[in-house]
């Protein structure tokens, strides 16, 4: 059996080929903003790579903020219900997942099965976590892929107000004035991000294995701040950003759990 | 992925008067560093001689340095030359060379005078991180203020992140926000954040760029207005900092307010606050405050 | 004081072997805690941001409400034996209920003080609803709390509150010996170690001032008002600024001592009547704002230039005096400056708003 | 996806008449001074027996109601929110007050006369009358915001005498005669303050009629809920909430009073009876909680694709209506105590012994209290799970909603948390929304 999955993120549009439970193709495209045609053109280049047409595919699910705009779709699932089936599928002892992405952070508690027993996504005023780290790493002029690793040289833990990214934006910038180094001022960034993240998790409560995944999960800066703040250690599959289309791709087909 | 060009780079400026020679007269300066811009202005017996306005660097200190030696650039002044100095902006307490630190509000009111003549009596300075309306006196000398509440932080950055999000050069946002055919309801005002993801909806609901531009610029001069309606419009009405030079949101917020906004002097605007400073300096310096 | 106030507590557990009460809002009756032998604490914030209590308050109350719970959740009040409250803003009581629910204690009181103070019936009503409350401590303590030891409990707390309105006397000089910064560490102490104690530091402290004169610029004089605020990081940034801080009307501050109870027949009746007649918290200061003409009359005593109103995010009593208290000033000719804060206060961003006021309030001519 | 409908269904018939008397009721506040009446402003809990002793002709308008009304009209409501934060009054206030508020500032009522002399509603074409200033304020406290509320207005509107019952004396199972007591001689001050306000002599046979029609309301409005209890609900929330408000109208009035015994109440009963549904291929039923964002009632629809339905919530049934604790241990319509008031203090007694069992009054004392009965709803009333409104815009009955959360599902109950404000639009999310009741369907199996 073929089926596809198809997450329509904020920012990136993620496309996942299963034959017999494999994944035997991905492909990753920036939305943009003509949404329909880099779904399409995510889709075709899957399939390129797995060597299939588009008649070959038996069920395809779309998922994500922009579901509706995947080009053809039998169903759709919930973003919420497409994660947790994802992390299960790579990592059967999950039981908590995580998924920050560019500008929603989600959690959520599942089953073995991967069926979402209760989920969260953050409070309004935290939105655009993803987002917060890119703009900062712009305001300390520190390229995006080094903020995470220069974080994890920080000498000092500096308290940053985790309630909203605006205000913690203008406590950062005063920083930069009172001369904090760049390391301490990335590991605040980091800390307050993980902090608004597990203060939602605890609110539905998380059980151990739990796993992160999405396009924040890459961040080694944001992974080590959140083990510290939920006092574990987080599993952070590979590719954790396409787990959302895994997860499409298995309810197609019907995946339950097992192997 | 390529190298992303940067939407959200403005374009950095530096200027020397010409017709003046600085040597045998009272040098004075002041350096504004805030927080996404930064500026130094020269005067020469309190007149305009020099000015330079780039981006603030992660190090203030520095960013100050940067921003006077690029304004004293082939005027051949060097640092030591300079009578009295005045630090304003975020951060004016790291600007190494100076004596005497102000308040940007301070500065923009005296800067404003000097830049709008004396019938300006309000002043609305946007910058990176805050939003601020002055009342002022016929000499500039501030009478009230009110900055911007908590959740409406941020709004100069926000018009960056947004350019960026769009890929349109920050410069252009203006004109393209009145290439639309009709005009679209504002984004929510509510705060910069929520305006951002709203915005992107729009897109995705296939909105034009230009038309969730309008509705983005619309949403910030909405803001803006109830901030200055809180204090009072009072004749005339000038704006200073980066925001002055986006047409997109000035003219909105013009014909919401339903008062003439004073037409940019010849001078950068971003520059209001660096020439209060040096204003401020040579007031000092008259007033025996040497070095 | 107020950075090892657990120790001074657990201390003082193991020297007198009583028991410890932690309570909110300064509307909870001490004298008759005092009278059966037992310290009463109040619970503040730490000024950390903090992520426990998301699962239990919704983020729009008030940072401070939230920040107490955070700090019982994090068991830094496990020596507690008793929580209790008395009826205030809807925020605080929050904290009270999710901790009792997630922390229990032995003793746990939701105290129904009375919102209406301006009714005369309310006097009656308290009285009754303190003699509940005094039996339900006799029997938690198992000891009986006489008219004696409610007299000496009263008089050790209003001598506390005479020598504190004689430093206040102290701050209406031109050059006052002590900062905003110290006085606000002052009344944090005095809300969590024993009343007697306290006392004898307070008449060193005054011998102290008596007649000293510091160094330091005084600068603007101001007062500062508003939502509960124990925030001295920001007090000391303001007095270098080029200000003082000579008067306050915070609940850590002179509200909190600001009357006595007059001595009368049963002492219960007169612990009551202290409390209707204090000076009110904002929730309880209705149909008419008593508490303008008791701030115009502060600015004009202790000679105030300037007033800044400190409102902490989502705080609805203060938000709802605001307009009326600013416009009250104004028409005084006292400039305002009003600042929202959450529980971490951004020192950056006030900084440039407090440097700005006081260069409009301020005589220096730069021009 | 198709819904098949499983059971009939028919359009209330006395919607009409329900509406009727709410135009009526805000035509008649209007237009009081025209007929030589009085007019007067308290919230939706004042002790509203009371003005009603001062005559036929005394007409309230309920800060809530109004408040949700304005919200209503969502060009409107903007108006009024910013001229309310213009004048200074931060935008995190209760939303209700800032559209209220607001209304005063720019001097606006959200209704008038349409071209042929109708009284309606300003969307409808009607150009609005300027808000109609009360003689008096007659107010509750329980919520710390209450009576500030109205200090506001007096002070937007240059002064309105004003008296204000403070009835926060504890929750109903720790009541004392203290106080009761302390509350009824308030009541007797605000007689007499009422009398000296108003000129007008008070007459202690209007204010038992007001006190009997309030147990009928409130009691009878608890009966009607009761029956939601059915498989299928003959009511949704949808439209309950257009006619639980006209007991936060005007509890003490003989309209509202008659409309739920006589007419409400008998055709309920019959739809159950005939097996009529609200919701025809309802599956699963949900309940709410605290008021809902006004501008957006289509989320409750949106539900129904689903085969879903939301059967009322602690909000709808115990804002306005009394409940006690049957013989066989579940919840029903509170008793109307059958007692003939032989004096003024007797009938004060009875009414604020009676008032102060109020379910909606007793979480303020402790979040734990309302757990327990939303447990106590959710289980006799048959659900499925429920939809916490975490509302920014009315604190008092979103206070302890976090820990309501936790209880409800430690006893079992699937829980959704959605953001939203009751009476500003712009702080709700409609997609966000959505896509959480998509996943949330999923959860209990309706997907």
């Amino acid at each position: 059996m073929i089926t596809m999955g198809i997450d329509i993120g904020a920012k990136n549009i993620k496309v996942v080929i299963l034959k017999d439970n494999k994944i035997i193709s991905k492909s990753n495209v920036l939305a943009g903003f003509e949404v329909e045609k880099s779904a399409q053109e995510a889709i075709n280049k899957a399939l390129k790579d797995a060597g299939i047409k588009k008649e070959d595919l038996d069920k395809v699910i779309s998922t994500g903020t922009g579901e509706k705009l995947a080009p053809f779709y039998n169903e759709t699932k919930s973003v919420v219900g497409c994660d947790s089936l994802g992390a299960v599928f790579l990592h059967p002892a999950a039981r908590s997942v995580i998924d920050v992405g560019a500008e929603e952070g989600r959690g959520m508690r599942c089953d073995e099965t991967g069926r979402v027993l209760d989920f969260e996504v953050n409070e309004k005023c935290a939105a655009g976590a993803g987002a917060f780290t890119e703009a900062m790493s712009r305001a300390l002029e520190v390229p995006l892929e080094e903020f995470g690793p220069l974080s994890l040289k920080a000498t000092e833990e500096i308290p940053m107000n985790a309630q909203c990214t605006v205000f913690a934006e203008s406590e950062v910038v005063t920083m930069v004035h009172n001369k904090v180094s760049k390391a301490n001022m990335a590991r605040a960034v980091h800390d307050a991000m993980a902090s608004r993240i597990s203060s939602m998790i605890r609110k539905i409560g998380f059980d151990k294995d739990v796993v992160l995944i999405g396009g924040v999960a890459k961040n080694v800066g944001f992974i080590d701040s959140l083990n510290k703040d939920l006092g574990l250690k987080v599993v952070v599959p590979k590719d954790p950003e396409y787990v959302g289309a895994l997860g499409a791709a298995l309810a197609a087909a019907g995946w339950k759990g097992g192997k | 992925m390529p190298d992303k060009p940067e939407f959200w780079r403005w374009t950095e400026s530096r200027w020397t008067n010409p017709d003046i020679d600085w040597k045998g007269k009272v040098i004075t300066a002041g350096v504004d560093v805030g927080s996404v811009s930064s500026q130094a202005v020269i005067l020469a017996n309190g007149k305009l001689y020099a000015y330079s306005n780039m981006r603030t660097g992660s190090d203030s200190p520095d960013s100050a340095m940067k921003a006077i030696n690029w304004a004293m650039e082939k005027t051949g002044l060097k640092l030591n030359d300079i009578a009295y100095t005045v630090g304003t902006g975020y951060g004016r307490v790291n600007v190494p060379f100076s004596q005497r630190a102000i308040t940007e509000i301070a500065c923009h009111a005296r800067g404003g005078n000097f830049m709008y003549g004396p019938s300006v009596r309000t002043i609305l300075d946007m910058g990176g991180q805050d939003c601020k309306a002055i009342h002022c006196d016929e000499r500039g000398k501030v009478t009230n203020f009110l900055m911007n509440d908590k959740c409406a932080a941020g709004t100069g950055r926000g018009m960056e992140v947004f350019a960026d999000l769009l890929g349109v050069s920050i410069n252009d946002v203006g004109d393209l926000s009145f290439d639309i055919d009709t005009e679209p309801q504002p984004v929510s005002s509510t705060c910069v954040v929520y305006a951002k993801t709203e915005a992107t909806g729009l897109l995705r609901e296939g909105w034009p760029k230009n038309k969730v531009l309008a509705a983005y610029c619309s949403a910030m001069a909405h803001r803006i207005m109830t901030l200055l309606e809180r204090i009072g419009i009072e004749e005339d009405f000038a704006i200073t900092g980066g925001i002055a030079k986006n047409k997109g949101v000035v003219k909105r917020l013009e014909k919401e307010v339903g008062i003439k906004i004073m037409e940019t002097s010849k001078y950068d605007p971003q520059i209001a606050g660096a020439i209060g400073g040096a204003l401020f300096a040579k007031a000092l310096y008259d007033k025996g405050k040497r070095k | 004081m107020e950075k090892n106030r657990h120790n001074y507590a657990k201390e003082w557990k193991k020297k007198n072997n009583g028991k410890v009460m932690g309570y909110f809002c300064t509307y909870v009756p001490e004298e008759i805690l005092y009278a059966g032998g037992i310290l009463p604490v109040r619970i503040l914030g730490s000024h950390e941001p903090q992520d426990v209590t998301e699962p239990h308050i919704f983020a729009m109350f008030c940072p401070f409400c939230r920040d107490c719970l955070a700090q019982g959740l994090k068991n830094r009040y496990e020596y507690l034996d008793g929580l209790m409250i008395a009826q205030s803003c809807l925020h605080i009581r929050q904290a009270y209920t999710s901790w009792i629910k997630h922390r229990p204690v032995e003793f746990e009181k939701f105290l129904c003080m009375p919102h209406k103070v301006q009714s005369k019936h309310s006097y009656e009503f308290l009285t009754e609803e303190y003699k509940v409350f005094k039996k339900e401590v006799e029997e938690w303590i198992d000891k009986k709390i006489t008219d004696k030891d409610l007299k000496n409990a009263i008089e050790t707390y209003n001598e506390n509150r005479r020598l504190m309105k004689k430093l206040y006397e102290f701050r209406k000089r031109d050059n006052p010996p002590i900062t905003g910064e110290e006085v606000m560490e002052v009344v944090i102490a005095m809300q969590m170690i024993d009343k007697a104690e306290h006392n004898k530091m307070l008449k060193d402290l005054l011998r102290k001032l008596e007649n000293y004169n510091p160094t330091r610029e005084v600068g603007s004089r101001l007062m500062i008002l508003g939502s509960e605020d124990d925030d001295t990081v920001f007090m000391n940034m303001v007095e270098n600024c080029g200000a003082t801080f000579v008067i306050d009307d915070h609940c850590t501050g002179s509200r909190y001592f600001w009357n006595e109870v007059e001595n009368g027949k049963d002492p219960l009746v007169s612990i009551a009547a202290r409390y209707i007649d204090r000076v009110p918290c904002p929730s309880k200061d209705w149909e008419e704002r008593k508490r303008i003409p008791h701030i115009l009359k502060m600015c004009k005593d202790w000679n105030v230039n300037g007033v800044i109103i400190m409102q902490q995010k989502f705080c609805d009593p203060h938000e709802l005096d605001y307009v009326a208290i600013d416009k009250a000033l104004k028409n005084a000719g006292i400039p305002t400056l009003f600042l929202e804060f959450d529980v971490t206060v951004p020192i950056g961003q006030f900084k440039i708003r407090v440097e700005a006021f006081l260069e409009m309030i301020g005589e220096e001519d730069l021009f | 996806m198709e819904q098949v409908a499983k059971y009939p269904t028919e359009k209330l018939k006395c919607w009409n008449e329900a509406k009727q008397i709410r135009m009526k009721y805000y035509q008649d506040y209007a237009e009081a001074h025209d007929k030589g009446g009085l007019r007067w402003a308290g919230g939706a809990w004042t002790f509203d027996s009371i003005p009603a002793g001062l005559g036929d002709d005394v007409y309230p308008i309920t800060s809530e109601p109004y408040g949700a009304t304005i919200a209503f009209d969502k060009k409107l409501s903007l108006e009024c929110m910013e001229a309310a934060e213009k004048e200074g009054y931060p935008r995190d206030l209760c939303s209700y007050m800032r559209n209220y508020w607001g209304s005063i500032i720019i001097d606006k009522y959200p209704f008038g006369y349409s071209g042929q002399g109708e009284f309606v509603p300003i969307f409808q074409g009607a150009k609005a009358l300027k808000f109609p200033k009360p003689d008096f304020i007659w107010q509750d406290h329980i919520c710390c915001s209450h009576a500030k509320w109205y200090q506001v207005v007096s002070d937007l509107e240059g002064g309105i005498p004003m008296f204000t019952v403070d009835n926060a004396v504890g929750p109903s199972n720790e009541l004392t005669d203290s106080k009761i007591k302390f509350v009824v001689e308030q009541l007797k001050d605000g007689i007499k303050f009422l009398e000296k306000v108003t000129k007008r002599d008070y007459n202690d046979e209007l204010l038992f009629k007001a006190i009997r029609n309030h147990f009928i309301s409130t009691s009878k409005w608890a009966e009607i809920c009761n029956l939601n209890k059915a498989i299928p609900a003959p009511l949704d929330e949808k439209s309950i909430y257009s006619l639980y408000v006209l007991g936060t109208l005007q509890k003490a009035g003989k309209q509202v009073a008659d409309f739920y015994e006589k007419t409400l109440l008998p055709e309920i009963k019959d739809r159950v009876k005939r097996g009529i549904a609200a919701v025809p291929n309802e599956k699963f039923r949900v309940m709410s909680d605290t008021q809902p964002p006004w501008s957006f009632l289509s989320i409750f629809r949106y539900l129904e694709k689903f085969g879903c339905v939301s059967i009322g919530s602690l909000y709808t049934f115990g804002l306005i209506g009394q409940w006690e604790i049957k013989k066989d241990g579940s919840w029903g319509a509170k008793t109307i105590p059958d007692v003939e008031f032989s004096n003024r203090d007797h009938a004060l007694y009875e009414y604020v012994k009676y008032e102060l069992h109020k379910p909606e009054w007793q979480h303020f004392y402790s979040c734990h209290l309302k757990s327990d009965m939303m447990i106590r709803i959710a289980k006799e009333w048959k659900l499925n799970g429920v939809m916490l409104h975490y509302n920014r815009g009315c604190e008092g009955l979103t206070v302890g909603i976090a820990e309501n959360r936790l209880a409800l599902l430690d006893a079992g109950f699937p829980v959704m948390a959605f953001e939203g404000n009751n009476a500003d639009e712009r702080e709700f999310d409609e997609a966000r929304t959505k896509a959480k009741i998509n996943a949330f369907m999923e959860t209990i199996g309706a997907k």
